[in-house]
């Protein structure tokens, strides 16, 4: 195994990792707002690392390309998903969770 | 490589029925229809699965996207709480379904 | 390689499992569509690396197609469905 | 077990609970929703019973099939629930007319007791 395959590996296992902490944020979130702030994470860094990861596999550069197409398409449609969503529950007034 | 693979098909093959039953017997159709979210993205898993990514492209396109939006539009136009049906014959009513003008 | 690959996609799809907790349970359906939108992004990572395992390039297009569309479903929810509790919907 | 065999059954244990959820239940919507999941179960059936030999490459013929029938099936539900919409618009209710006074005897009958 060169040096290109063990820095993928970390890339894809810190990904990973980032997926399951955006997953477990949503279940142990208290509030809309919050779940918003963990999903976002997860998304957007976690999705990201993988990108790169197999992007430092592929052996053309079209491919990787397309990798990183699919990435600022993902970041672009979680932004508006999560302003989308926040914006309308504060306007419909959703309450703000509190520390009790 | 092959335990993984057949732990893919094993998982999906698990959870697809219950994914199914639960579509079917929740009450809230919003929850109904999430769930169906979920399960038509599994679906396309289970086609990639299968070798035919030509499914799955389709089923992503319109099974995912359109099926999903279609059906939030027509609940946010009738409402979503279901006051029939096997899973709350018994139940006492809980309201009736707002009839607001469309 | 290729095992590694199938690892982690068979790890982010019981990271799906997982957060479908989050839609059988979440108080409003505000919560049932974020955890639908994370389900949407885990499928793409998972499709990408089913595309470099299988040696499946096909499945790169599909994964762009999920990424396309999958804010068409949270658009529709917020713009058409969803009308927070004390908001009067004025359609 | 063959992924086959496990996809046939599995196909059919689906088909079999969208079929009971379109009988029991009477919400219009949940029944749109049943029909759509015993029309995947089909589609599944299709596809792993192309893939039956999986040194082969699969048949093509079935996945045509599928892909024509996810189209017809999409185009189902759109129809299917204008037609709720309509229902719903003239009668304040999302059933069917034959349905909708037993559902309303029943639950006078529960509000009495």
């Amino acid at each position: 195994m060169g040096i290109i395959e063990w820095v993928t590996t970390i890339f894809l296992l810190a990904g990973a990792f980032f997926f399951f902490a955006g997953t477990l944020g949503l279940l142990r979130f208290p509030d809309v707002y919050n779940r918003l702030h963990a999903l976002t994470k997860a998304d957007n860094v976690g999705l990201g690392l993988i990108t790169i990861g197999l992007m430092l596999q592929v052996d053309n550069w079209v491919l990787a390309l397309k990798l990183l197409l699919i990435w600022f398409l993902v970041l672009l449609t979680s932004a508006t998903a999560a302003h989308l969503i926040a914006n309308a529950a504060l306007r419909g007034g959703l309450p703000l969770w509190r520390r009790p | 490589m092959n335990i993984s693979a057949g732990g893919f098909d094993i998982l999906l093959a698990a959870v697809l029925p219950l994914l199914a039953w639960y579509v079917l017997s929740t009450r809230d159709l919003f929850k109904a229809v999430a769930l169906f979210i979920a399960y038509g993205l599994l679906f396309s898993l289970i086609w990639v699965r299968l070798a035919a990514p030509d499914v799955a492209l389709a089923e992503a396109a319109i099974g995912a996207g359109l099926t999903g939006a279609l059906l939030l539009d027509t609940l946010g136009r009738i409402g979503s709480r279901d006051t029939s049906g096997a899973a709350s014959a018994m139940e006492p009513e809980g309201g009736p379904p707002d009839a607001r003008e469309s | 390689m290729d095992g590694l690959y199938l690892g982690v996609a068979l790890f982010l799809l019981l990271n799906i499992l997982l957060g479908m907790v989050r839609v059988l349970r979440g108080p409003s359906p505000a919560d049932r569509m974020l955890a639908a939108q994370l389900f949407g992004t885990t499928g793409v990572a998972i499709l990408l690396l089913l595309a470099e395992a299988l040696a499946a390039p096909a499945l790169r297009d599909v994964a762009l197609v999920f990424a396309l569309l999958g804010g068409l479903t949270v658009v529709a929810f917020v713009r058409r469905a969803w009308s927070p509790p004390t908001q009067v919907n004025k359609e | 077990m063959s992924q086959f065999s496990l996809y046939a059954v599995i196909s059919m244990l689906i088909f079999s609970i969208g079929l009971y959820g379109f009988i029991a239940h009477a919400h219009l919507v949940r029944k749109i929703l049943a029909v759509n999941i015993m029309g995947s179960a089909i589609f599944l059936l299709l596809i792993s019973a192309a893939r039956r030999d999986p040194t082969a490459p699969p048949d093509p013929v079935p996945h045509a099939m599928v892909l024509t029938g996810i189209v017809v099936s999409v185009s189902f539900t759109a129809f299917a629930l204008a037609l709720t919409r309509r229902i719903y618009a003239e009668t304040g209710q999302a059933y069917l007319p034959e349905t909708e006074p037993a559902i309303s005897a029943q639950k006078q009958d529960i509000v009495q007791k």
